[in-house]
């Protein structure tokens, strides 16, 4: 049997997470012993006509085209790996979904905003089958790895369901409530090793919410710190806003 | 066993003695007026007034992430039970923390016996040392009757007004004492001061709530079916902040970790908790703790009550970590005030 | 830092080889495991073992066979989840980790002597098959035995050919019950619970042991009851998620007890105490 | 000769987001050269309307995964001086580390990964494994040096998390400078094998003239985070005048805005400053030009790759000399900040417009904003190296086609392609800006 035939894909992001692949450094050539890398435009010219065994996408839906190319690799892929937060759950590109269309286009645009037309901000799993997620802007390194060993095992990835305030207490940080800021740690899910918090920055919430998270306790946290409520909405709402409209 | 002095002047001596040995272990400041645990190799990096760490020293007996075997399924399913163990002097350890190591002991060496747990502690030197007032408002040590000594140390010191009493309760701490070449013999005058310590401390650590240690169990059982439980769990995040940060809560989950070859790994066992809600999931989905007011209700019975029942003794040390450590204000003493007001 | 070879940690495994693969339903695999140098498991009925497979995981499962048959031993797998899966691609002749048997089972002793009143609801039967083979093997030893099964429909239906057995044998009275019958099914309809007032029994000389879906026991108990069995004479086996088996690492914990450890089967008397055993 | 030729690139790779190239000639005449640009717009600008000015780091750091540290630094530096703050010069001196690290990483990974394939006939660093496997080894190895650096000093080197508005959260200790002097010396160690290699390949000879834009100063460092912005073409402006020089327009093959200023187009990025400001590199970075022949000034737009090589020579110098520095004095750890969205009211804030001007690996990048007293940010702009030198590209593809005529179809693409991925440029990048005044004039 030969070595799986592996791909990586980008629709609409910053292309961040597959520098994250590509700076694996030499742990890169290890993962190149494993797989046969077929497909990768940011660094490769190469391409491939056959089948994938595992896609990698990056990036979200954001209009017909990329919803399309997203279509044609799901066909073409047995195992498909959303990865970052733009394709797992909309990311950073999904906060235009809570202003109005038009008005985004213009700010940008003009009166040319029509020349490249847009739709709502998608992840990847709102449109096509997902068979693994690695969440996180960027994505973390270990958890590509991990992601690429169940695959390659053919073993599903149980995304950590608990909050990034369970690593950021095995690393014992000191919780950034007491430094006197408000942290979205205790509403999002675990698995970059709290990753901000580690380096005085509070966390975004970039790997998306916990699946049952106490949003109304948390808002109230979040109030006992005197921020206007379109503070917190927005802050709530950095990576999240594109999942919000799946839930209507 | 005997006593010992030791002048403060010679403390750095000590802990540059020790050292010397192995590695050392103390509380360090960190931002915010907080503490934890760390590598130290002076007493001048240590801060011996501190107030309870982040993190309980059972990260040394019961690490964050712990190998419980290495495996290789190259030919079937081959493995080998190893332990990783490094020699350990934990210094400073409060008298809270000493009681919360007592509660792991008991736990661990209920039968079956966990030798993991077992093989490390042996590895660890335990010199404890005593508070003369409470911590912060948080604290509640007084009311669980933590804030003496109660044994759990191979030496114990006592700050007094020009050294340090210093109890001697193990052989281990007997020869580290001999070989340190730095205590001397304790005089009256020393002793008295330490009375004097310990009849001031009865006067400060007055009990926090007003209930009595043997009467808590029971206050746990009649408020089972409180709305006290309710409101909690409007707060709650479940984050599980409490339960990491806790002395006594030890519960964890088993997990694989291969390596890239999947071939060869490790088993390993990380802190859990029950503030999780996928903890006491089973297959088909079912729950039985699945709204967050029952969570917060066991781990609340699960250091008043049920430990009671099992291994008679209370799991709450009263570092009063839980409550410090909750964006969500969940207070401990509160939640125990409220508890008694609504039973009347 | 120091890595340090133990043995007895309780997290060793015996590298148990599957001797055969039967497949019962769709969903759910019998397995029989052999243990190197001939050994004998020796549990008893209602116990369970921790199956590990490396790089996968660990899960608690029934031994559905009776301590009787020392040669080798049987799991009853339903498919449920990640590990679950993984072990159904396994083949005959492939390795599994083993840990155990573990936990209380079945209270064989106060069954000496007794009526015995067996039931299952779905894949509750896997357990309780170990301790009506013990009774077969060791039939004297037990009075009336009757046995009550329920299932979802006929095709879920686990050990078909030893239902039957069951069913043909004079000194077991067997009975059973579908939630939905296919068009050909000639038995009874409804749920489990529907049977129990037909069975005809002295209150007062039976034990009743029942093992199934936490949803089922509060009916059954209840339909016991009625029928003037006393509540020390019910036993329950109660499921609960495990991972350690030593009862330490605390997702089983039902009150003080730890499920692993002190369960899976209870008495009626204390689960009613516990508020949420069941 | 009247031939026809119809290039057409879907998706150009080894680039940084999502391109085409159409070339159309007709009976020997140039018909169309266009670079198009497809990557689907993301409404950065947009997005930032409404929110805290101390999120604007955080999220524009998203615009581009492999400038992430170049964002970070204009949008810190916009937002500082729209509320009126000044960095200390600590801060200064890590932000000056973090970009030469920045670029290094961008460099290197351009250098070895984007160029090299083409210059030694591969398709890609894969390719390369075979023949050249102590390269690709050197090539990860240095990328890895440039985030581990990053790492230390940042969190981690896409989508930087330390260096906020107001300084760092997080500063490395004493332990953590001697780490990351390892890690520089080593990079000057790999520096030279990587010069001899780039000096052994033959670029593409090509020649156009243009007009060259970058940081200019009157001191006698080599200005990337400070400074007014120059022209070849004589322009000088301070950087909150840069629409003034950037006077970006709309075309409909590109979701990128084009600019120019003096002539119909401007190149930014390596060649640019390394034509505007070469007597002040490091003398270690002028030995490299001299060895590898490049001298101010330089119209050979392939050559850009080239005076990349130059930079991180400087880079690598400059930023070995910051950690030395900081070893010496010890960092001063009580000056870490924390800020969150400034609910502890660490940062005094005042209404105000700010402009970022950075000199990141493609050129000069500007952020612009206007904040409220409450410091929420009313109007954003952002204007990005590859928008920059869209036109540029265009009209070099103008010049060569004509004169590579003579060469077979997949030679002329691949020229083109070379061409291109010269600029290294960074399509996602491009895909943000402007507002609605500069539109269709
Ligand atoms: C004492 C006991 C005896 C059991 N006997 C059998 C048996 O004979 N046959 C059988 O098929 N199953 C039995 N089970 C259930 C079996 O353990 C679970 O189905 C199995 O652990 C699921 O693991 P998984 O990795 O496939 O599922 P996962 O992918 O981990 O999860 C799937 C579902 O199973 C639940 N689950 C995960 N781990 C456990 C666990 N340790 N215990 C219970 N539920 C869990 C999850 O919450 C989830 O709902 C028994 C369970 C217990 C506690
Ligand atoms: S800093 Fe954030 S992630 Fe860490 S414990 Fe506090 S709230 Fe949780
Ligand atoms: S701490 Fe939060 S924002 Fe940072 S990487 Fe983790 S989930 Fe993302
Ligand atoms: S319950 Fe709270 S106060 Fe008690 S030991 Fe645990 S953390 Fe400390």
């Amino acid at each position: 049997m030969g070595r799986p035939k592996v791909a990586f894909f980008d629709l609409s992001c910053c292309e961040g997470c597959q520098l994250q692949v590509a700076n694996l450094g030499e742990a890169l050539l290890d993962v190149l012993g494993l797989v046969d890398l077929v497909e990768f435009r940011e660094v490769m010219s190469e391409s491939w006509e056959g089948r994938y065994d595992v896609a990698f996408v990056e990036g979200s839906v954001v209009n017909e085209e990329s919803e399309q190319r997203l279509c044609e690799i799901r066909q073409r892929s047995n195992v498909l790996v959303a990865y970052g937060s733009c394709a797992t759950i909309g990311g950073v590109n999904g906060m235009k979904n809570r202003k109005l269309l038009s008005d985004v286009q213009s700010t940008v645009y003009g009166d040319k905003g029509d020349w490249f037309p847009v739709t709502k901000t998608r992840a990847l799993h709102q449109i096509v089958e997902v068979d693994y997620f690695i969440h996180g802007c960027p994505i973390h390194p270990d958890e590509f790895i991990k992601v690429l060993k169940s695959a390659l095992a053919g073993l599903p990835y149980l995304v950590p369901d608990y909050a990034v305030c369970v690593e950021c207490k095995f690393n014992e940080n000191v919780c950034m409530y007491d430094k006197g800021v408000t942290c979205l740690g205790p509403v999002t899910r675990a698995g970059c090793n709290s990753w901000c918090v580690n380096n005085g920055n509070v966390c975004y919430g970039c790997r998306g919410m916990v699946s049952n998270p106490n949003q109304t306790g948390a808002e109230e946290v979040l109030r006992s710190y005197d921020l206007d409520a379109n503070l917190i909405a927005n802050k709530m709402m950095m990576y999240n806003a594109a999942m919000e409209q799946c839930d209507e | 066993m005997t006593q010992a002095l030791i002048r403060k002047e010679k403390l750095a001596e000590l802990v540059t003695f020790l050292a010397s040995r192995q590695k050392v272990v103390g509380p360090v400041p960190l931002s915010n007026g907080q503490f934890k645990f760390a590598e130290v190799s002076s007493l001048a990096e240590m801060a011996l007034d501190y107030i309870p760490t982040i993190l309980p020293p059972k990260k040394y007996f019961m690490p964050q992430h712990e190998t419980l075997l290495k495996y290789d399924v190259a030919k079937g399913q081959q493995m080998e039970a190893v332990v990783e163990v490094e020699e350990l002097t934990l210094f400073g350890v409060h008298t809270c923390d000493l009681a919360g190591i007592q509660c792991l002991n008991v736990v661990f060496s209920d039968r079956p016996k966990d030798l993991h747990y077992m093989i490390r502690k042996n590895h660890i030197t335990l010199i404890g040392l005593e508070c003369s007032d409470y911590c912060d408002s948080y604290a509640n040590c007084g009311m669980l009757r933590n804030h003496l000594p109660k044994g759990g140390y191979d030496l114990f010191f006592s700050e007094l007004e020009d050294c340090y009493m210093v109890d001697i309760s193990t052989h281990k701490g007997e020869s580290l004492v001999e070989e340190s070449g730095l205590f001397e013999p304790v005089v009256f005058e020393v002793e008295k001061q330490l009375q004097t310590l310990r009849k001031a401390k009865k006067k400060i650590f007055k009990s926090e709530v007003p209930i009595r240690y043997q009467d808590i169990p029971r206050l746990f059982d009649e408020t089972f079916d409180s709305d006290v439980w309710k409101r909690l769990g409007e707060k709650c995040l479940s984050c599980g902040n409490c339960t990491n940060v806790c002395p006594t809560c030890y519960c964890f989950d088993i997990l694989d970790e291969p390596e890239l070859d999947l071939s060869k790994g490790r088993r390993i066992r990380v802190w859990d908790s029950c503030q999780h809600e996928n903890f006491a999931k089973i297959a088909g989905n079912e729950s039985f703790r699945e709204e967050r007011f029952d969570r917060k209700r066991h781990r609340f019975n699960r250091k008043f009550r049920y430990p009671m029942l099992r291994y008679k003794r209370i799991f709450c040390t009263g570092c009063g970590r839980c409550s410090r450590t909750c964006m969500a204000k969940i207070d401990l003493k509160e939640t125990i005030n409220a508890l008694m007001e609504e039973r009347g | 830092m120091e890595t340090i070879a133990i043995t007895h940690s309780g997290y060793e495994i015996k590298r148990g080889r599957i001797a055969e693969i039967t497949e019962l339903t769709e969903q759910e695999k019998l397995y029989r495991i052999v243990l190197p140098n001939d050994e004998t498991l020796d549990h008893d009925p209602g116990q369970f073992v921790e199956v590990s497979l490396f790089g996968v995981g660990e899960a608690p499962i029934s031994i559905c066979s009776s301590p009787t048959r020392r040669d080798s031993f049987e799991l009853c797998v339903r498919k449920a989840g990640r590990f679950t899966e993984a072990l159904h691609q396994l083949k005959a002749g492939d390795e599994v980790g083993i840990r155990g048997p573990f936990g209380v089972g079945f209270p064989v002793v106060p069954l000496e002597g007794n009526d015995v009143l067996l039931i299952a609801g779905g894949l509750g039967i896997a357990p309780l098959r170990s301790l009506i083979n013990f009774i077969i093997d060791n039939r004297r030893d037990f009075g009336k035995v009757d046995i009550l099964l329920g299932a979802r429909d006929s095709e879920s239906m686990l050990f078909g050919g030893e239902l039957a057995y069951w069913d043909k044998r004079i000194d077991l009275n067997f009975c059973c019950s579908v939630d939905q019958a296919a068009p050909d099914w000639q038995g009874n309809v409804g749920l489990l619970t529907g049977l129990i007032p037909g069975v005809t029994l002295d209150p007062l000389k039976t034990i009743a042991v029942a093992c199934g879906p936490p949803v089922m026991y509060r009916y059954v108990v209840d339909e016991l009851l009625k029928k003037g069995i006393p509540e020390t004479h019910i036993y329950l086996s109660l499921e609960r998620h495990m991972k350690c088996g030593l009862g330490k690492c605390g997702h089983c914990q039902i009150h003080d007890v730890y499920c692993c450890q002190d369960g899976p089967v209870f008495n009626y008397r204390w689960v009613k105490k516990i508020k949420g055993a069941i | 000769m009247s031939r026809n030729v119809s290039v057409n690139v879907e998706f150009l790779t080894r680039v940084e987001g999502h391109g085409h190239i159409i070339v159309d000639v007709q009976n020997g005449v140039l018909q169309k050269a266009e670079l198009q640009i497809v990557e689907a717009p993301r409404f950065f600008e947009a997005l930032l309307q409404g929110r805290s000015i101390f999120e604007a780091q955080h999220i524009t750091s998203r615009i581009c995964g492999i400038c992430a540290c170049g964002h970070s630094l204009a949008s810190i530096q916009a937002a500082e001086n729209a509320i009126g703050f000044s960095p200390s010069e600590q801060t200064i001196k890590l932000r000056k580390l973090l970009l030469h690290m920045e670029n290094l990483d961008s460099h290197i990974l351009h250098i070895y990964m984007l160029a090299a394939p083409d210059l030694l006939g591969v398709q890609s660093f894969i390719g390369l494994m075979k023949d050249h496997a102590e390269a690709v080894r050197r090539a990860l190895r240095m990328k890895k040096a440039c985030n581990d650096v990053c790492d230390i000093l940042v969190g981690r080197h896409v989508h930087p998390i330390s260096c906020v508005v107001g300084g760092f959260t997080k500063l490395p200790d004493n332990k953590q400078l001697e780490a990351m002097r390892k890690l520089l010396l080593q990079m000057r160690e790999d520096l030279v094998p990587t010069v001899a290699l780039v000096a052994a390949l033959k670029f593409p000879e090509f020649d156009r003239e243009t007009e060259y834009v970058a940081l200019v100063s009157d001191d006698n460092e080599y200005p990337l985070l400070s400074g007014d912005i120059g022209s070849s073409d004589g322009v000088r402006k301070v950087k909150e005048e840069y629409r003034e020089i950037t006077n970006e327009f709309l075309v409909p093959h590109s979701s990128a805005k084009h600019a120019k200023l003096s002539r119909d187009s401007y190149a930014v990025g390596a060649l640019a400053r390394f034509n505007l400001n070469a007597d002040k590199l490091h003398p270690t970075a002028k030995a490299v030009a001299e060895t590898l022949g490049l001298s101010a000034p330089c119209y050979n737009p392939f050559l850009n790759t080239v005076a990349q090589l130059v930079e991180c020579a400087h880079c690598a110098e400059e930023a070995l000399q910051i950690v030395e520095e900081l070893l010496a004095q010890g960092v001063v750890q009580s000056e870490t900040v924390i800020v969150g969205v400034n609910e502890n009211r660490s940062i005094p804030v005042r209404a105000g417009r700010g402009v970022g001007a950075v000199e990141v690996p493609r050129g000069i990048l500007f952020h612009d904003y206007e904040v409220d007293e409450q410091g929420i940010i009313q109007q954003a702009n952002c204007v990005i190296p590859t928008g920059q030198n869209l036109e540029n590209i265009e009209a070099d593809m103008h010049k060569l086609v004509p004169e590579i005529l003579g060469k077979k179809d997949e030679e002329i693409t691949l020229a083109l392609e070379m061409l291109v991925r010269a600029y290294d440029p960074c399509i996602s990048c491009s895909t943000h800006f402007l507002e609605v005044d500069f539109v269709g004039r």
